[in-house]
């Protein structure tokens, strides 16, 4: 339980990681799959932050009235780099998704097991 | 981090929670999507509230976006819905 | 669930499991809410000193890191330009009806419209005082633009005017980055600007312009996706 | 005054709470939608207030937030509302009249 | 002198000038990527000299070393650089007449990021923003690729962006268990905290991190998306895939390998991984209708090649990596323009309907023969030194093991001739068919680059030592980690 | 005059939410709010126009505040309503689809009708075509399209034609 | 002069081939005059003393460098003459054809790589020599299209095979001795272990067995011979297959030197004595394979096969004699093979068809030709007063003197076939009726004939004097370290047996005499026009109807189960299987994105798995 407690958010972040692969795995649809990755991609987000998370800190803000000092403030890093691979998630997401337009309207499905043109 | 706040962060809490199983169990798309939405409502109000609790006025910010993200996400949801399903 | 109990699933899941096993044995040398980086111990001491931004992920973002910020806006420039470049080629372009919006949403969309894009510039000009940035209030602005195209079908942004400030304000960008190596004692992206007082609007030096610079274009940029989209799934 | 804001909030957490509770409950999507919005409205409006009176520094904004949340909420539920409805989902069994069919738009479907 | 973060602001600017210029004066847009690669060449060309001597290390921002993204342009970084400038540069005027059909503006901006992602990741010294520029590399590629929105670019595309999101995802969960462990994303910090990789803690995120790598340098079993992408990309696009972005990715996995952990335990798993690419490269190539599937697999061979020379691990070996890492790049995308320009006329991929391609195309063809011998590794072209580099050095460990692995390349070589020669004789010396042709004419500016590349292709086979020299530091700087790890931290 | 009244409501609800969300008076707040307020007013004063936006004035505004409070009452009612069908074991309900008029002009108007409707005991605006509202209704009293408008619409419309006469 | 000669080789390529482009008379006479000037320079070499110079120091850390020896001039003397011989017929032959810029640049590429492989001074030069000749071959192979181009590509991936064996055994040499000077190397291989040098031999041998077309390596020869235009099947029967045969000597005797070489193994097992066998059969098999075709060129090419046999026996029996006999055959092989190749391609460019059992009775259209042909096929029998009949004897005179009566036996049976073959090209070409569609036969060029007419001289030159020859030879095997030969202008002496022209002479008299004695008698027969030959008032019909078809039928009955190419089908096994693999492998690129996903983490998971402490090894 202590253990539980102690890395839920890793925990959190590699079953993000472990579902997120395991329907890019065996969903045979598009969009399912560009739901695995978010999700595969979420949970890393989610290590991401977790990794440089304090116990009891704060975010690492500055403000006028309080006077939190930086020893009490989170790891700014990788909230920095989880805002910039956020932003690169969103963008494959679009553009994923413009693609399965794409795919559609040549393919009249989103099964990926049909869509084989290109092999071998 | 008082009772107070507890009980009612919990009972927002449950509140949730109801909604939650109402989004799962569904039965059609729009029960859902109006589960999302009571549910997007209270977080917004969930979120003020922990920023009561930190004592944090970015929280305000926080939830001012939430709650437009919130919006503008359901209405191109509802639009989505309204072709049929 | 069934997807999962075929061989396919069985596979998956052993390989998950190792891989599982393999991570989590390496996240486990990681302890948990003590993070232990010197980087970031300098930045929580001297950031407000080095770059005059409160808010210390701006100055790791617009500052310490703003190469990455850049690539950042480079990537959504990428997908947002190949976004359209892909719907634009048009193999046959089916004609979807949407039906208008009823007059409440349309009247709703209309009044929050400035308000939101207010909202957006809030955000992005208050980066380096509040949790807000470039990325978030550009990301508001387009959702209102995205209300503007779900309430008001027939109303479009001007994809020229989008596209002019999308580039202007990426240039800008990029030029004050090059300004900085000129004046700023030849390093690329330097802060060659005062920091001014704590807390006040006009400080921290160039920040709150790359994020203006950054939510103009972010800004643009996703009234150019959802213009590109919507005319897709129309 | 902060005792105040607190009664605020509770009232409003307990609509919230209530809120989702008729969500549960009811039958169809549009009893549902009906119970979604009314207590949420209401409730974030008086959680968000409340806050903001236990706070003076911070009224401005969570009045922001509140009007915000009263003006869209209804807004968005309305959306949702009539998707439902143009996509034909299905009322309630216990319902007694539907005079939608009168309007050229809805007659073609039930 | 030239500031090395020119390298990257001049492109990202002109790049952001494209949609601009393209309402003031859309015909000056295809000259942009143009300026922009060229003044990339010359820069880079001008800051080689002076990184011989020593790298040079810019601060990003002013702020000392691994607190800031610093800019390494040491020998690799800056020849690396020059080459990805000169291909894109020749491609961007090869692009002139080849795509006019279809709206341009988007295109080149595309073109002009990819280029500057990649020269991004070769200048780069930290591994967060190798992801950053790998990212625009990568998504320019999978938009690229579905430019002519034809069934096939489509279909390549979407998978390619699958398999290259599951690759950055796991490359990103091994930049974060670094951090989370070392705390520092600075290459050369890092290179001197890493001791080894035996531990867990250093072992994982490596293989994360060569994994999600490897997606887009194409090794074994990860280059599953090749074929499809380079095959149904625009061919000036698959040029520049080929030759500069799997070429990238390897770099990256050397980096990484070398550089930052010190992996020499992974060595021999390299080479080994190398082989297999190679072999499966070359022999799925040779059963190919498709001229473009053909080549596409040809590179995944090829990949396989560099990656055997790099996993020797011997100086000389990382010499032959590279240096046929450049072979690779100008001889892939010379067949690739060439091939383009042949299909470009006939509209068709399909190797039979290359014949006769002599009389329309006579420099095209000639080009692909040029390309074809290069590739194979007949002297003189620049094929023949990169391939006899690699052998030399792996003949020279003297251990039976590598012998045995030279055979099997040698094999691999053997059946890149069967394939290769064959396109070849149906190109040369099958007559015209009588097929109709899409096209009368060929876009004239598309010459340029193809004599270019065929002149530089055999200069550079007869005189290697132009380029040697340079490549033999840019080995050392690549596997001397204490050196680097001086270089980037000493200098604050 | 449209456009100048647009300009102006326009113009002065970007400036007060700029102040609500920057909560200072600070000189260089307040002056680069009125930039942009003045800027996006300018760019976008035209959305307003046709909106229906009543002119300003006394009796308006107090009617307006009247509303507020009629509003508010109604609100707590409805959400009374509410909570007591949801608790109730039985979920005492008796739903339908009923149609009501409207005399209201303007958008602004019918749509904060809409909106009241909605947010008050009962009932829900499904949909605005023309002058009727589609309204769901929890418990249905009447299935008369007067007595309907009658009950639900009426106890706001008496407010609102004055507001926005 | 080394570098010049290569330069004006290379150069000369390259021009000759802008000149074409501009007009095609210069651009002949230019070839011709690179060719002439080249043939000019190498032979002023002899003058000088063996020398070396290194023309490109540091190509990828190695000095490049170029030698001359007595070995190497008079294979370059041979190369830059029988090119010059070849340029000529050209001018004529690939009139009508395309790409003819082409064409001449890859034939004055082919022989500066030749010229510059019998120049390299190092093991590197060699290789890259070799590589340009093999793929401008390839090219030159292909280019007849048809039938040309599945030649051309079992030549090249024979070829690539070959080079990848000499790749590895010259740097398997520099990672030992850390040079690759050729001068240098002859010293060091001397202390190497017995198992290593074989090692490097058999390398060497697939590599030069490749080229030289020894069984089992010679399946790409016929094809490639026969489909390649006449001129290059000049080149390539006369010259570049020797290539072959210079490397093995350059390997055997210069780097390894003799006593290596003849030191590996005992007896039949001996590693030169297994060579010689496999020699043997190549003389045999081949040579009456060559009498089973129809095709005029696969004829020729076959018995390319078994002559280069022979050369590759004398190379590799070890003995002075032996040596010298498979230098001189080589030259004359150079000389006949070249000569029949031409006149075969004059035929067929006359006539459309190189087809045994179409052609026939050309005697009375060419002339000349028929008298060249003849003289070439004597040279190849191997008929005294030809230069063929003083190395054929020299090698039965090796054989029996070192008591090998197989191998004897073997070269004794190879020219019963060579006779065989012979006799029923000149009979089926020239002899017999002249079919009706070769009635407007016209003479050829002067410069067709030109080289035809210098070949069939000097081959009657050589026979009458081979000493001219045989002291060059003499004076490489003397540097090779065998002991001298006793030569003389009219023959060769030895303590077992002399044999010189003026003997022959006397023998030939007798002979001629008798056999003009018996022919008289048969003679007296009326001439009738062949040409005029009706039945039934229609004209003969063409083809099967002529007697000269199913030539030897009989004896292929005997002989045609015993010669099914095994080798052969071995390869094409080889080759489908590298085909089923190819199949097989990509079908791992099944199309469905899940199982590319898979092999992603499937990696991963293998790699993490080997960290994880489970070891598969
Ligand atoms: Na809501
Ligand atoms: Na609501």
């Amino acid at each position: 339980m202590i253990f539980l407690s102690e890395y839920i958010y890793y925990i959190g972040a590699i079953g993000l990681i472990f579902i997120g692969l395991l329907i890019v795995l065996v969903k045979r649809n598009l969009i399912k799959v560009v739901i695995g990755i978010n999700v595969l991609d979420t949970g890393v987000n989610l290590f991401l932050i977790s990794s440089g998370y304090l116990k009891g800190g704060t975010a690492p803000i500055y403000s006028p009235g309080s006077d939190a000092a930086p020893s009490t403030m989170v790891d700014p890093v990788p909230q920095a780099l989880v805002l910039t691979a956020i932003v690169i998630g969103a963008s494959v997401l679009a553009l994923a998704l413009s693609l399965g337009i794409k795919l559609y309207d040549h393919y009249e499905t989103l099964d990926l097991e049909e869509i084989r043109g290109q092999r071998w | 981090m008082n009772i107070v706040t507890i009980s009612f962060l919990s009972i927002i809490c449950l509140g949730l929670f109801l909604s939650f199983i109402r989004m799962l169990r569904g039965p059609t798309p729009p029960d859902r999507a109006v589960a999302v939405d009571t549910m997007t409502t209270m977080i917004v109000a969930t979120l003020v509230l922990i920023g009561f609790v930190l004592e944090r006025y970015v929280y305000l910010d926080v939830a001012l976006v939430y709650s437009l993200i919130s919006f503008v996400g359901l209405v191109a949801l509802a639009r989505f819905l309204e072709k049929g399903f | 669930m069934r997807d999962i109990l075929s061989f396919r699933g069985f596979v998956a899941l052993f390989l998950l499991g190792i891989i599982v096993a393999g991570i989590s044995s390496a996240v486990g040398q990681i302890p948990f809410g003590q993070p232990d980086s010197e980087v970031g111990q300098l930045y929580l001491e001297n950031g407000l000193q080095d770059t005059g931004a409160p808010n210390l992920v701006t100055s790791v973002v617009a500052g310490y890191r703003a190469l990455d910020t850049l690539g950042e806006v480079v990537v959504l420039f990428v997908a947002a330009t190949g976004l359209s470049a892909v719907l634009a080629t048009s193999k046959r372009r089916v004609e979807r009806e949407l039906e208008d919006a009823s007059l409440v949403l349309k009247t709703g969309c209309r009044i929050f419209f400035p308000l939101i894009l207010l909202f957006g510039a809030y955000l992005f000009i208050h980066g380096h005082l509040t949790p807000g940035g470039g990325f978030q209030g550009g990301a508001v602005i387009g959702s209102a633009f995205l209300l503007v195209y779900l309430g008001c079908s027939g109303r479009r942004v001007s994809a020229d005017a989008a596209g002019a400030i999308e580039s202007l304000s990426g240039f800008g960008f990029v030029f004050l980055g090059l300004l900085g190596l000129l004046v700023g004692g030849s390093y690329f992206l330097s802060n060659f600007l005062p920091k001014g007082d704590l807390y006040e609007l006009i400080s921290a030096g160039i920040f709150p312009l790359i994020y203006i610079l950054i939510g103009l274009k972010v800004g643009s940029e996703f009234a150019g996706i959802v213009d590109s989209m919507i005319e897709e799934s129309k | 005054m902060y005792y105040l804001g607190l009664v605020v909030t509770g009232v409003g957490v307990l609509f919230l709470c209530l809120g989702g509770l008729g969500l549960f409950r009811f039958p169809d999507v549009y009893n549902r939608v009906q119970a979604g919005t009314k207590c949420t409205t209401l409730g974030a409006f008086c959680t968000i207030l409340g806050v903001g009176i236990t706070q003076p520094g911070w009224f401005w904004k969570t009045l922001i937030i509140a009007l915000f949340i009263l003006a869209t909420n209804p807004i968005s539920s309305h959306s949702l509302g009539r998707a439902a409805y143009k996509s034909g989902t299905e009322l309630a069994e216990e319902s007694v009249v539907d005079m939608a069919g009168e309007f050229d738009d809805y007659s073609e479907e039930g | 002198m030239v500031n090395p973060a020119l390298l990257l602001a001049v492109p990202l600017a002109l790049a952001f000038l494209i949609p601009l210029v393209r309402l003031v004066a859309r015909g000056v847009v295809k000259w942009i990527p143009v300026f922009a690669m060229a003044f990339n060449f010359i820069a880079s060309v001008l800051i080689i000299p002076r990184a011989l001597e020593e790298a040079i290390v810019t601060e990003i921002g002013g702020f000392p070393a691994p607190f800031c993204i610093n800019l390494v342009a040491g020998p690799l970084g800056s020849i690396l650089s020059s080459f990805i400038a000169l291909i894109g540069l020749l491609v961007a005027i090869y692009s002139f007449d080849y795509l006019r059909e279809v709206p341009t503006a988007k295109y080149y901006t595309m073109y002009l990021l990819l280029l500057t992602g990649a020269t991004g990741i070769v200048l780069t010294g930290d591994i967060f923003n190798l992801f950053v520029f790998f990212e625009i590399l990568c998504i320019s590629s999978y938009s690229l690729v579905a430019y002519q929105g034809n069934k096939a670019g489509i279909e390549a595309s979407v998978k390619y962006l699958v398999q290259g999101s599951i690759g950055s995802s796991l490359l990103l969960l091994g930049i974060g268990l670094i951090y989370g462990q070392y705390g520092t994303l600075n290459m050369g910090d890092l290179a001197g905290k890493i001791e080894g990789i035996s531990s867990p803690s250093a072992f994982v995120p490596l293989v994360l991190m060569i994994t999600g790598l490897g997606v887009e340098a194409a090794i074994f079993p990860l280059n599953a998306w090749l074929p499809d992408a380079h095959s149904s990309a625009p061919s000036s696009i698959s040029a520049v895939l080929s030759g500069v972005a799997i070429g990238v990715g390897l770099y990256s996995i050397a980096r990484i390998l070398f550089t930052v952990f010190g992996g020499t335990a992974l060595l021999e798993t390299l080479a080994v991984i190398g082989l297999l690419t190679l072999l499966v490269g070359e022999l799925s190539a040779l059963s190919q209708d498709d001229v473009k599937r053909l080549l596409a697999y040809s590179s995944i061979g090829q990949m396989g090649l560099i990656a055997f020379g790099l996993g020797l691990a011997t100086g000389e070996g990382v010499t032959g990596g590279l240096f046929q890492l450049l072979s690779h790049g100008l001889s892939k995308a010379l067949l690739f323009l060439s091939v383009g320009y042949m299909i470009y006329r006939s509209g068709s991929k399909k190797i039979s309907d290359l014949q006769g391609s002599w009389k329309r195309t006579p420099v095209a063809s000639l080009g692909f023969a040029v390309g074809a011998f290069s590739l194979v590794g007949l002297p003189p072209f620049i094929g023949f030194p990169g391939k006899f580099l690699i052998v030399r050095s792996a003949l020279l460990k003297g251990e039976l093991f590598y012998t045995v692995l030279v055979a099997f390349v040698l094999f691999a070589t053997v059946v890149e001739g069967g394939y290769f020669f064959r396109v070849v004789q149906i190109i040369f010396f099958k007559g015209t068919g009588g097929r109709r042709l899409k096209r009368e004419v060929a876009p004239v500016s598309g010459l340029i680059p193809l004599v270019v590349l065929m002149l530089l292709i055999l200069i550079v086979g007869v005189y290697p030592g132009l380029i040697t020299g340079l490549i033999d530091s840019a080995a050392a700087e690549l596997t001397a980690r204490s050196s680097y790890f001086t270089l980037v931290m000493g200098s604050t | 005059m449209s456009k100048v009244k647009s300009f102006f409501y326009l113009f002065s609800a970007l400036f007060l939410i700029w102040i609500g969300f920057t909560t200072t008076f600070q000189p260089q707040e307040l002056g680069l709010g009125l930039i942009i307020s003045l800027f996006l007013s300018t760019i976008f004063f035209k959305t307003y126009v046709g909106l229906g936006f009543p002119p300003l004035g006394i009796k308006r505004f107090l009617f307006a505040l009247i509303y507020i409070i009629v509003l508010f009452k109604e609100i707590v009612k409805a959400n009374l309503d509410v909570a007591y069908r949801a608790v109730h074991p039985e979920v005492p309900i008796n739903p339908g689809i009923v149609i009501i008029n409207t005399d209201l002009e303007g958008d602004v108007a019918r749509m904060v009708l809409a909106n009241s409707i909605t947010l008050t005991p009962g009932t829900f605006t499904l949909d605005v075509i023309g002058d009727h509202l589609l309204i769901h209704w929890i418990n249905v009293e009447t299935t008369s399209k007067e007595e309907a408008t009658e009950l639900i619409g009426k106890r706001f419309e008496k407010y609102l034609k004055i507001i926005f006469a | 002069m080394l570098e010049a000669i290569l330069v004006v080789a290379f150069g000369g390529a390259l021009v000759s081939y802008f000149l074409g482009r501009w007009t095609s008379r210069i651009r002949d006479y230019f070839a011709l005059g690179v060719w002439i000037a080249i043939l000019g320079m190498t032979s002023y070499l002899h003058q000088i003393e063996p020398k070396i110079s290194t023309f490109y120091p540091g190509f990828l850390g190695y000095d490049l460098s170029l030698r001359i020896t007595s070995l190497s001039w008079l294979f370059a003397v041979t190369v830059a003459a029988v090119s010059v011989l070849v340029i000529i017929y050209s001018f004529r032959y690939i009139k009508g054809h395309e790409k003819r810029n082409l064409f001449y640049f890859l034939l004055l590429l082919v022989n500066g790589g030749m010229m510059g492989i019998t120049l390299s001074g190092d093991l590197l030069s060699f290789y890259i020599f070799w590589e340009i000749a093999s793929w401008s071959t390839f090219l030159l192979i292909s280019f007849n299209r048809g039938k040309a181009l599945p030649a051309g590509l079992r030549y090249v991936v024979m070829s690539v095979i070959g080079s990848a064996a000499m790749l590895v055994a010259t740097l398997s040499l520099y990672s030992s001795y850390g040079t690759l000077a050729l001068s240098d190397l002859s010293t060091h291989l001397a202390t190497a272990g017995g198992g290593y040098v074989i090692f490097i031999f058999l390398l060497f041998f697939v590599s030069f067995g490749v080229k030289n077309a020894i069984v089992p390596f010679h399946t790409w020869l016929p094809p490639a011979h026969s489909e390649a235009p006449a001129p290059f099947s000049a080149v390539l029967s006369g010259l570049l297959v020797k290539m072959g045969t210079y490397g093995l000597i350059l390997i055997f005797y210069l780097i390894a030197g003799m006593k290596i070489f003849l030191g590996l193994g005992t007896g039949i097992w001996s590693f030169h004595y297994i060579i010689s066998a496999l020699a043997g059969v190549t003389i045999v098999v081949p040579s009456f394979i060559a009498v089973l075709q129809d095709d005029a060129k696969k004829t020729l090419a076959w018995s390319t096969v078994g002559q280069a046999g022979y050369i590759v026996l004398g190379v590799s029996f070890g003995t002075g004699l032996a040596l010298a006999a498979g230098i001189f055959h080589f030259l004359n092989h150079a000389m006949f093979k070249s000569l029949l190749f031409m006149s075969i391609g004059t035929v067929e460019r006359k006539t459309s068809t190189r087809d045994l059992n179409e052609l026939g009775g050309l005697v009375k259209r060419t002339p000349v030709l028929f008298v060249v042909t003849l003289v070439g096929a004597a040279g190849l029998i191997g008929i005294p007063l030809t230069n063929g009949f003083f190395s054929k004897w020299m090698l039965y005179k090796t054989l029996i003197l070192e008591g090998n009566p197989f191998l004897a036996f073997a070269a004794l049976v190879g020219t019963w076939g060579t006779v065989l073959y012979s006799y029923r090209l000149i009979h089926n070409v020239f002899f017999g009726q002249l079919p009706e569609k070769y009635r407007d036969v016209t003479r050829t060029s002067f410069s067709t004939y030109l080289p035809m007419v210098i070949l069939s001289i000097a081959i009657v030159f050589f026979g009458v004097f081979p000493g001219f020859l045989l002291g060059e030879i003499n004076v490489v095997t003397t540097s090779l370290g065998f002991t001298p030969l006793d030569v003389q202008l009219w023959g060769i002496s030895s303590d077992s047996g002399t044999v010189n022209t003026l003997n022959i002479l006397a023998a030939l008299a007798v002979v001629g005499v008798m056999v003009w004695y018996l022919f008289r008698s048969s003679a007296e027969t009326t001439e009738v026009s062949q040409e005029d030959s009706y039945t039934a008032g229609a004209p003969v019909p063409q083809g099967r109807f002529t007697y000269t078809a199913d030539f030897y039928r009989p004896l292929e009955k005997i002989i045609r189960p015993y010669l099914k190419d095994r080798i052969e089908d071995f390869y094409g096994m080889l080759v489908g299987f590298v085909g089923v693999l190819s199949d097989t492998v990509r079908r791992i690129y099944t199309g469905y994105v899940g199982t590319y996903v898979a092999y992603i983490l499937a990696l991963l998971a293998a790699v993490l798995l080997v960290q994880l402490g489970w070891k598969p090894w």
